[in-house]
Order: structure tokens, then C-alpha cells, then sequence
């Protein structure tokens, strides 16, 4: 029997300033990453609510990165270290709630850092593939 | 229920080289609010944008998406193709089928497959996107600057020239700033006054400038566009409109030991005092913790000696409320503090000095008449040592200094280097440096010039200790390249102190909610891009409150800053972004979270009533967002505990729906 | 670099506590330091050449015992790099070795005078002794 | 006022007036030392490599006795001042320390909470120098004095915080107090070469000759100094001028000096 080829599902946030315009010129250069991530536009990292990611994880995502300014190059100022501290305690959340660390991830890719955005993505899907299927978060209030 | 049509782009072979182009497009017209789905080889080109015009109108879509490049190559143009068909620009949505999907996979299936759940995605928020219009603001037609220096002249003067009003703010009571106070001007040695004056002269004789000298800003309010600023006008008990600048007064004052901080306490002026002969306004001020009649009502001299009647004791400071469309900050540097480097003994011997010191010593204005002499005892200095980069490059963990160059040190010691040999060709001079950091035009030119012709002694290496014995400065050096302690009897010890922002920047940042680095120079918007924008809309940056800088790039960046003022203030009206927080007042419980992250200010609280259902009212506090400030960085949706703020284009449902297209 | 030598360097830094990379070379220690004309290895060297990995003429050198513990260089050190502290670690490493006490107690009575105070002999021997 | 007090081991024995006056002076000024028990060495020079353990557990005991006796504790000797002071400092800041530290240690933990005041601190912080000046009864009548630092009480000033290393006025304040004209000269923050005086006594003279030379050019009739290592090694290095304890002075000023002599 054939076992068919388990890939992830990954959901990045991209900020539209830095790591989105880093997604970019990675496919302008051609630098290759798992078709498994599929990058979503915010205009900053800061708009990710929780919410965004419990929800991905409800419907079967295998991993969440969100991908902002580098600290201190927010286009608004100070997103991004908002960003930072909400992620560090929601993913210790998720962490308690048997998804694994490795499962979600915040990194800081410029616009300027093509090579970076393909880098991480490769090797965020690499860990992700590691780890094999998502235990799925439910959504209590759907169950009957 | 959303009628939406679906235009996949081949873009020649760069999208369909990789991506199944017409199983995208059959794919997503099964997607719900789908009427109409197509594919096109350049959906940019005018042929492209003319099917999507015509399947707007013949299909009566509310919606489109388009499969093709990034939005931030041609989100604008397909907007423009969407209004130009009479559909609401925002409700265009791209998935990025080239850059993030046909450009980084290799294979074809795989590339389908991946455009097809983009493109579901897209189709999933276009079927929640709402019209958007941008709001408008009026533009009020006037400047202000805040700083007199170099900085500040130079964008008023761009800024009136293009013909709108400008103000300037100035703490201290003539214009004229640090550039004032130099002697000559690297690399080209022209006299700073020479330059100087003459704009000085420009500001003031210009009919579109005022000049609000020994004043400050106290209160900023508004927004781009529309600024309300106080302006406190300190008491100098002195009429500007009627003093004549004769100086008479300065004279007759019997208070003679007053420390004239022009000349940075070298030497001393009268309680009621010009700054100096060229000051601009050329009025004179009182200084009142030294004026003896404002502090005990005894003297009067200089009410007497004024033909004009000038001299007002009772004058109060005064307040002035103006209206301004865009300011621009312009409040200079300093020179940080020496006490913390007693090491080089500068609070042990008056003959260690700081360069501006010595820009003082040299100049024909200053209090040795631009003779070099010592402070200590009016001799002529045979041995001079210039230590380098004293307070810059410091270690934060070094609990002193700054961490960041200073930049203009290593030019200005090689001025002062040259021109004391050059006037004072029996003088020995060392310089004592990390490295020399020389780049700009003609610099290291200048440089080697020093060490060449002039034969400076440049020794690499830092001094350790100066001590004062008798009436010499033991200078303890490392001499690295030897590999020597060396040390040298001085007699004048000049240390090129770091430079750090106005105090005044901090408070003044506050007001305009402008951003500033840890060390108190303001951000840029963009640190390539925008360096003449504050983040914050409507405020601009001009000269060394933004970081370190020298005349020629003070200069410029002064006339940036103006053509982006005058940017501004060409336009009658201002578009906003129309993706901007708005907060649903139904649910917002007045909790004052999102105010506390707005990195803009655009969040405020009013107390609003509501009519309840037993007819009642209630009055409730609920957040604004002025969608004029806001900037649309949506920190303030995830913050808000009731879900009531929202951001338009980014809503909640939107990036929601947007997950669930993805992992289905 | 070899592994001994890196191991040597990582043990140093890991004592002194001081991170020689924050140096920025521009020899205030040494313009600072009084016993500088008793040093073969200066404290700006003693920074560098245990970044560089070459540790090995230091252990060897008398600088080591030339140090006067003034503190005056990491007092002044515009970087905080702190290098009287990496002295004193590379001088442990050179005395912790076996046999290599700088002083024995058979040596004192000879240095000895009446009026010495007791706390010279404490100090030197916690600083040339293991 | 009740402190602790840790005289150390040189003020036992060879520096026993520096001691004796101190004493003295604290309780006409109301301060009143009250000596640690059973005290060991300071540890004589703090190792600042940080697996040096055990040779600053002395200097713990000392700090813990005075925490236990819930007063501040007060030193006199520079040297004793910053060993116990740094030590302090380590136990502070460095938490993998303080862990060793407290695992020597069979009581209760210690986490740096005893303060130290060296005794011109005392002076100066807690009776102040103006109590001082109004129970001075044989004014030093413009003596020309100055005031020798060397590195210890000083630096690092991180840890030290008495004083503006650089450009210090401690010493120069008690000084004045107490009647003298303080002499400022530049190498009073100068190391004597104490700490190599067995090691390399050239050095060490070379070092001190530059200190007494320095304050003798600037006009000094006597150099005064908190620590007997810098004083012995100021007059072994051949000092003109006499060198005495700091708290000598201040005894003879404040008319306790005969009194004292006599203990």
C-alpha cells in the first residue's frame, strides 16, 4: 500500500511593509520554498489577532508564522514589538495546549531580505513536515 | 449576496509557465459569489483591463479578483480599471499568483493547486469587502518651523520662497544656531558667518517669514493638514517693535560678570543683551536672573539710556495660538556633557576645552578676538592636543558616553588642526584617533591635507589621562602603532566632545507624537525612503534632530524637508487612506486599551447618548478614531476586548475568512 | 583555530566575564595603564590576543605579574570590554597550573620587613598562588 | 546610630591607630560601631574571575553577620571596603555566584542586602559633614593637605559609587571640614603599586614616587589616606612629607586624639 506523502499546511502573515515585500523579491529571484505556505497580507504584524491563529489551527493548519519588521523598523512605529509579546505568550498557550513550539514562529524579514523569507520558509516547513499532522484545536462551541 | 468576477493573468508565460491557468480560472468559478471567471495573457496591458471593464458593466459585478502579480506592482492599476467601470476601487482584491506562487515552484500541479487556494482565498474576502471612500481634510496653508539653526533657516526659506507662510520658533533670542557660533567650515574653509548672516538677513527681510525668537512650542493639537500650536513667547522685557538694536543698553548695564553663553562662558556680557552683532532679530533681551532691577527694582539704567522707550519691565510672557498645516522639526544638538570624562580633566584645568570652545578661541568674534590663546593665563599654546571621539562609540555597558559616531568630529579636529599650523606654524599639534572617518567630498582630501602640508601629528590611539601639573597638561597616550605609552606635555587640551539632541526634543516629540530613538533623535519614516518624514503625517525632519550631521547634509536635508512641506501644502484637499480603525460604538465599552497602543494619537473618547429601548438615554464613553490620523496599522483591533474596533479593508471577518479558504 | 586553544579561549572569556569582541581598538587601556613601561604584553593586546586565540606567549609573559589591579582601564574603557579582568583570568590559568605558584610560602620571610602590613601578604598570595 | 564594623586584619596589628581613632571619632560623632564576631580576613584583593568561590566566602560572613544583626555594616580600610564591597556586588548580580555562594553556606541564604558604608561615607552621608565641622575643637588651621585615593576606594566605580572617580571630593570635603586646605592634585586617583609591592617593589616605588612627587608639587605639607597598604607603601617608597590615616586627623581635630593614644 502506497502511504501518500503527508505535506503541511502552513499559514504565513506577512506584513505588507517588510516580510510581504520580502516574499516578493524572493519570487523575484526565484528562491524556492514549499508550495505548503500560503502567505496572507496584513498591513502589519500587529493586526494578527490571536484569534487569526486559534482559528487557523481549528481548521487544520499545521503551522502558523507570522513575519513582521525587523525590531525598530516598524512602519508604524511599534507594531511589531507588540507583536512580540502577544506571540510569546500565546504561543506558550499553544504550547500547553499540545502544539508544539515548533509549530508556530515569529521571525522579522525586511523587504529587503528575499533570500531570508525563503530560507526561513524552507526550513519553517522542514520543522513543521518533522513534527507529522496537527493535532486539531476544536472549536468547542461547534460541537454538538 | 456579492457578484464577483475572477480574472486570472497568464503574464506571458511567467504566470502560465507554472500555473494551469484555465484549471484556475474554471476552479474558481465554483467558488460562492463567483459569476463570472476568465483568463487573459496580460491582464495589465489595455486590452486586459478592458475585459474587466466590460465584465464589470455586463455582468454587473460588485466584486472582482484578479490572479495575477503582486498588489504592489498593480493593486493600484486594477483599482483604477475597477472605478474607471464605475465599481468601488476597494473592492479589487489580488491573489499573488507570480511572485509568491509561479516564480518559487518548480512544478505545474503543484503551482495549480497552490493558485487555486490563493485565489479562493481572495474570492472568500472580496465576498466580505464593503465600498470604501477616502475621508478629506482641508489643508491649512502655513508652516511652521521649530529651531533656528542652520536647519530651520534653510526650510523656511525654501518653504516662503515657494510662496506659503512660514513661522519660525526659535528658544533662544536670535536665529543663527550652532553655525553661528563657528569659525570657518570644512572642507572648503569658507568663513561660517560669511554664509550665515546673509540667510539670516533673507529670514528676516522675507515678507512671508515671522520669526518668533526667545519663544517656544508649549501645546500641539490636531492633525496633518490642520495643526493647533501654542506658542509661548518668554518675556524679554524688552518691545521688539520698537527696540532699534543700537545697543546702547548692552553698555550702560552696570551687571558686567553675566557668562555670555555665546561664547559658552569664556568670557562675560551685560544683563540686558544682543547675542551678537549680526543677531537676527537684532533686539535686545533681558536676562532677568541677573537683571537687578527685575530681581531687587533697583537700577533702571538701561529704561534710561533707551531713546526709543524699548525697555518693559513688567512684560509678561505671552501666549499665541496659530493654525498650521505642517511642521517641521528642526532643534539641532549639543554637546553632551564633560563631567563624566574627568579623566581629560576638563572640570580640573580651564586649558582642556571642548572643540565648540575652540571654534570660540579662534574666531574673530569671540573672546580672544580669534587670537589662540590659553583660558587659563591669555598665553600663546606651543604644544596642543586634540583627543578624539570622547563620549561617541561608547558601550552602553560603559555607563557613559554615546553608542552611536558623532560624524562630525573627525573632520572639525582636522580643521582646527590645519588652521592653528597654518596660523600658528611654531605650534605643535597632535590629533588622537580611533580612526579617521572621512567620507564625503573632498574630506579625505582635506585630511591628508592636514597631515601632509600642515603637518599635523596624527597618532592612532586614545589618551588615557590628562593630568594638570603646574601649568602644563600631562597628556598619557597609547601610541598604538608604536606601541608606546607616550606622554606629552600640552598646553591647551581640546576634546572633541560627542554631540546628542536638544533637551528640548524630548517634550516636543511628546506633543507632536513624533518617534525618537533611545537616544533621542527623532525616527525617519523610512530609513532610506522617507528620511525627511516623521512617521507621524505632517511632521518633518530637517537637520541634526534626525542624527548626526554637517553643514552641507543639514543643508540639504533642510531643502527636502521643505519640497515635502510644500507637497503638502500645494494640495487643497487630503485623501486618507479609507483603511483606517473605526470603532463600533454599539460594543465599545470605553476601556481605553486601543488609545493606549495607537502609535498616533488617533484614538479619542467621547461621551455619547444612547437611547435606550425603555426610551431612555445613557450616556456612555466610546472611542473615536480620527481617520485622518489614523495610520492603519490595525494594533489597536487585536487589543480591544469587545471586538468593536475594526479596520477597514483588513477587517476581522475578512482575514478570517481568508484562514478558513486556506485550510479547507 | 585548534581545539586546546579554543577551549583555553572559551574558559577565559567564560571567567573574566569580558567579551573581547566589544573592543573597538582604540587603546585607552593602554594610554591609561600606569605599569604599561613593565609590560610586554600591553592590556590592549591582552584584549586582542585573546580574541585571536593567541594566548600562549601571555601565559608565558611576566606582564601577568605586572598588572597593579588598579582597575584603571576598566574604569575608562569607553566599550567596557574590562580588560584588568581578562589579565586576571589568563594569570589564574597561568598559576592554576601544576607547580606554577608565582609565590611559595618558603619565599615570604625573606620579603618580609617589620612594618608591612599583613593585608600585602594576604593579597599577594591570592593572586600568585593556587 | 548602630552599624557593624569590620576593622580587618591589618587594623589589629600593624595599622591598630587607624582603628583605635576611627573608633574614637564615631562615638563623638554619635555613630556607634559595634564590631562583627569572630570575624575572618576580607579576603585581602577580590579575584574577579568568577569561578573564585571559595576565597570570597570570608567576605560573605562578614555581610551575613551584619544582615543577621540587622545594621549596616561600616569598613575603614579601602582595601577591606572594596573587597567586601565587590564581593557584595557579585552576590548581587551575579545569580550563578550568589547560588555557589549560598551552597557553601550552611545558613540561611544571603542575596546581597547588607549596605556598606566605607567610613568616609559615614562621615559624609550619614553624620554629614557640617556635625562634623561643628565638633571640630582644634581647627587644622589651613593645613595643606591632601587627599590620596589611590584605585581602591574608586573603582570600579559601578561597584564603588562613592565618588566621581575622575574628580572625587570626598576626602577634599572632610578636609575643609575639619579645618585643612585640601591640596587637589592629579595623581590622587593614581594606583601606589600597592598589590606588587612583594611581587616588584621598583614598581611599586616608581608608582608611589609618582603620587607623593605629585601632591609635593602641588604645595602639600601632609597626604592623607584611608588605607595602610598605600601608606606603607608611600613611606617605604621614601614620602618626604608624612603620610597619616585620615581618621588621625580627624581625631586630632575633633580633640580625641590624645584620648585615643592612650587606648
Amino acid at each position: 500500500m502506497q502511504v501518500k506523502e503527508y505535506k503541511p499546511l502552513i499559514v504565513a502573515f506577512c506584513c505588507n511593509w517588510c516580510s510581504y515585500a520580502g516574499a516578493d523579491l524572493a519570487g523575484n529571484n526565484r528562491l524556492n520554498y514549499p508550495a505548503d505556505v500560503k502567505i496572507i497580507r496584513v498591513p502589519c504584524s500587529c493586526r494578527v489577532n490571536p484569534m487569526f491563529i486559534l482559528r487557523a489551527f481549528q481548521r487544520g493548519a499545521d503551522g502558523v508564522i507570522l513575519c513582521g519588521c525587523h525590531p525598530g523598523d516598524c512602519h508604524y512605529t511599534s507594531g511589531n514589538y507588540y507583536t512580540r509579546r502577544r506571540m510569546a505568550l500565546l504561543f506558550s498557550m499553544l504550547d500547553y495546549l499540545g502544539i508544539e513550539r515548533e509549530r508556530t514562529r515569529v521571525e522579522w524579514v525586511s523587504a529587503a531580505e528575499g533570500a531570508k523569507f525563503a530560507a526561513t520558509m524552507n526550513d519553517f516547513a522542514e520543522k513543521v513536515a518533522a513534527l507529522g499532522e496537527n493535532k486539531r484545536l476544536e472549536d468547542l462551541r461547534c460541537k454538538k | 449576496m456579492q457578484r464577483i468576477g475572477v480574472f486570472v493573468c497568464w503574464c506571458g508565460s511567467n504566470i502560465a509557465g507554472t500555473v494551469d491557468v484555465e484549471a484556475v480560472s474554471e476552479a474558481l468559478k465554483r467558488e460562492p459569489g463567483v459569476v463570472f471567471s476568465t483568463n487573459y495573457q496580460y491582464m495589465c496591458s489595455q486590452a486586459g483591463q478592458d475585459i474587466i471593464k466590460d465584465a464589470i458593466k455586463e455582468h454587473r459585478l460588485t466584486g472582482i479578483v484578479v490572479c495575477s502579480c503582486s498588489p504592489r506592482m498593480h493593486e493600484a492599476t486594477f483599482r483604477k480599471t475597477a472605478a474607471a467601470a464605475g465599481l468601488n476601487p476597494y473592492m479589487v482584491e489580488i491573489a499573488n499568483i507570480r511572485e509568491q506562487c509561479s516564480w518559487v515552484h518548480k512544478e505545474m500541479p503543484i503551482g495549480t493547486e497552490k493558485a487555486i487556494i490563493l485565489g479562493k482565498a481572495a474570492v472568500a474576502k472580496v465576498n466580505l469587502n464593503t465600498p470604501l471612500t477616502p475621508g478629506e481634510s482641508p489643508v491649512t496653508k502655513r508652516a511652521l518651523v521649530i529651531g533656528g539653526g542652520i536647519a530651520g533657516i534653510q526650510t523656511a526659506l525654501d518653504i516662503a520662497d515657494a510662496g506659503f507662510e512660514v513661522d519660525i520658533v526659535e528658544k533662544k533670542p536670535t536665529i543663527g544656531g550652532k553655525m553661528a557660533q563657528l569659525d570657518k567650515t570644512f572642507p572648503t574653509l569658507d568663513c561660517a558667518a560669511c554664509i550665515l548672516t546673509p540667510k539670516m538677513v533673507d529670514v528676516a527681510q522675507h515678507e512671508k517669514i515671522r520669526i518668533f525668537s526667545y519663544s517656544e512650542v508649549s501645546e500641539v493639537k490636531g492633525f496633518v493638514g490642520n495643526f493647533d500650536v501654542t506658542i509661548k513667547k518668554n518675556a524679554r522685557y524688552v518691545k521688539e517693535d520698537l527696540c532699534t538694536g543700537c545697543g546702547l543698553c548692552t553698555e550702560k548695564c552696570p551687571m558686567k560678570k553675566c557668562a555670555n553663553e555665546f561664547n559658552l562662558g569664556m568670557d562675560t556680557r551685560r544683563a540686558i543683551y544682543i547675542p551678537f552683532a549680526q543677531a537676527v532679530p537684532k533686539v535686545a533681551t533681558i536676562d532677568p536672573d541677573n537683571c537687578n532691577m527685575l530681581k531687587n527694582g533697583k537700577c533702571g539704567v538701561c529704561a534710561k539710556v533707551c531713546t526709543a522707550g524699548a525697555i518693559d519691565y513688567t512684560q509678561k510672557d505671552e501666549y499665541i495660538e496659530e493654525k498650521y498645516g505642517a511642521i517641521v522639526v528642526a532643534t539641532g544638538f549639543n554637546p553632551i556633557s564633560m563631567d563624566k570624562f574627568d579623566e581629560f580633566a576638563y572640570n580640573q584645568s580651564k586649558d582642556v576645552i571642548t572643540s565648540l570652545e575652540f571654534e570660540r578661541l579662534t574666531n574673530a568674534a569671540g573672546p580672544t578676538a580669534g587670537k589662540l590663546l590659553r583660558p587659563s593665563d591669555g598665553k600663546h599654546p606651543e604644544t596642543i592636543v586634540f583627543v578624539q571621539c570622547v563620549g561617541s562609540r561608547c558601550d552602553a555597558c560603559a555607563e557613559k558616553g554615546k553608542e552611536y559616531c558623532s560624524k562630525i568630529c573627525c573632520m572639525y579636529t582636522a580643521k582646527h588642526a590645519m588652521l592653528t599650523r597654518d596660523k600658528y606654524p611654531d605650534t605643535d599639534v597632535y590629533v588622537f584617533y580611533i580612526d579617521v572617518r572621512t567620507p564625503g567630498k573632498n574630506f579625505d582630501e582635506f585630511y591628508r591635507r592636514a597631515v601632509e602640508e600642515y603637518g599635523v601629528h596624527y597618532i592612532k590611539g586614545m589618551v588615557g589621562k590628562v593630568s594638570p601639573e603646574g601649568d602644563k597638561l600631562i597628556v598619557q597616550a597609547s601610541d598604538l602603532l608604536a606601541d608606546k605609552q607616550l606622554k606629552i606635555e600640552a598646553d591647551l587640551v581640546v576634546l572633541a566632545a560627542a554631540i546628542e539632541p536638544d533637551k528640548s526634543a524630548r517634550s516636543l516629540a511628546t506633543m507632536l507624537t513624533a518617534s525618537m530613538d533611545t537616544n533621542d533623535f527623532f525616527t525617519e519614516a523610512h530609513p532610506k525612503l522617507r528620511p525627511v518624514e516623521s512617521p507621524t503625517a505632517g511632521v518633518f525632519l530637517s537637520g541634526a534632530c534626525q542624527g548626526p550631521k554637517d553643514i552641507p547634509e543639514t543643508v540639504s536635508q533642510a531643502g527636502a524637508a521643505a519640497a515635502k512641506v510644500i507637497g503638502l501644502l500645494a494640495k487643497d484637499k487630503l485623501v486618507g487612506n479609507p483603511c483606517v480603525a473605526h470603532s463600533n460604538e454599539m460594543m465599545c465599552n470605553g476601556c481605553s486599551s486601543c488609545e493606549r497602543v495607537c502609535p498616533y494619537g488617533a484614538i479619542t473618547y467621547e461621551a455619547k447618548e444612547f437611547r435606550m429601548p425603555d426610551r431612555t438615554t445613557l450616556v456612555r464613553r466610546i472611542a473615536v478614531v480620527n481617520p485622518a490620523v489614523c495610520q492603519g496599522c490595525g494594533c489597536c483591533t487585536v487589543v480591544c476586548p469587545s471586538g468593536a474596533m475594526d479596520l477597514k479593508g483588513f477587517a476581522n471577518e475578512q482575514i478570517m475568512a481568508e484562514v478558513d479558504a486556506i485550510c479547507k | 583555530m585548534s581545539s586546546n586553544k579554543k577551549n583555553l579561549q572559551e574558559e577565559l572569556i567564560r571567567i573574566s566575564g569580558v567579551n573581547p569582541r566589544k573592543c573597538m581598538r582604540c587603546g585607552k587601556c593602554s594610554g591609561t595603564c600606569p605599569a604599561y613601561d613593565e609590560m610586554e604584553y600591553h592590556p590592549h593586546q591582552f584584549v586582542y590576543m585573546v580574541e585571536t586565540g593567541d594566548i600562549e606567549p601571555l601565559l608565558e609573559s611576566e606582564s601577568l605579574y605586572k598588572c597593579l589591579i588598579c582597575f584603571a582601564c576598566v574604569e575608562r574603557c569607553p566599550r567596557g570590554v574590562e580588560p584588568a579582568k581578562l589579565v586576571e583570568a589568563v594569570r589564574l590559568a597561568a598559576i592554576r597550573k601544576q607547580g606554577n605558584n608565582r609565590l611559595t610560602a618558603n619565599d615570604i620571610p625573606a620579603l618580609l620587613d617589620e612594618d608591612m602590613p599583613q593585608q600585602a601578604i594576604v593579597s599577594a598570595f591570592r593572586k600568585y598562588t593556587k | 546610630m548602630k552599624f557593624s564594623y569590620f576593622p580587618g586584619c591589618t587594623l589589629k596589628n600593624k595599622a591598630k591607630i587607624l582603628d583605635v581613632y576611627a573608633r574614637k571619632c564615631a562615638e563623638v560623632l554619635g555613630a556607634e560601631l559595634e564590631e562583627i564576631e569572630n570575624w575572618q580576613c576580607c579576603g585581602g584583593v577580590f579575584t574577579t574571575a568568577k569561578d573564585e568561590v571559595a576565597t570570597k566566602l570570608s567576605s560573605v560572613r562578614i555581610l551575613k553577620e551584619a544582615l543577621r544583626k540587622e545594621t549596616d555594616l561600616v569598613t575603614v580600610c579601602s582595601a577591606c571596603h572594596n573587597v567586601v564591597k565587590q564581593t557584595n556586588y557579585a552576590i548581587q548580580t551575579d545569580k550563578e555566584f550568589a547560588g555557589k555562594v549560598n551552597r557553601y553556606m550552611a545558613e540561611d541564604e544571603y542575596n546581597g542586602e547588607t549596605k556598606i558604608y566605607h567610613y568616609l561615607e559615614l562621615l559624609r552621608d550619614v553624620i554629614g559633614f557640617d556635625k562634623v565641622k561643628e565638633k571640630v575643637v582644634n581647627s587644622l588651621n589651613g593645613k595643606k593637605v591632601a587627599a590620596y585615593y589611590g584605585c581602591l576606594l574608586l573603582r570600579p566605580n559601578s561597584v564603588m559609587r562613592m565618588d566621581d572617580p575622575e574628580n572625587p571630593s570626598i576626602i577634599e570635603d572632610l578636609i575643609r571640614a575639619i579645618g585643612g586646605e585640601a591640596i587637589v592634585y592629579p595623581a590622587r586617583n593614581e594606583c601606589c603599586g600597592g598589590y606588587v609591592r612583594l611581587e616588584s617593589p621598583e614598581l611599586a616605588n616608581k608608582k608611589s614616587n609618582n603620587v607623593f612627587n605629585s601632591a609635593m608639587n602641588a604645595g602639600a605639607e601632609v597626604i592623607v589616606t584611608a588605607c595602610p597598604l598605600c601608606k606603607y607603601n608611600l613611606e617605604k617608597s621614601g614620602c618626604e612629607i608624612p603620610v597619616v590615616y585620615i581618621t588621625e586627623l580627624l581625631a586630632d581635630a575633633l580633640g580625641v586624639k590624645e584620648d585615643a593614644d592612650e587606648q
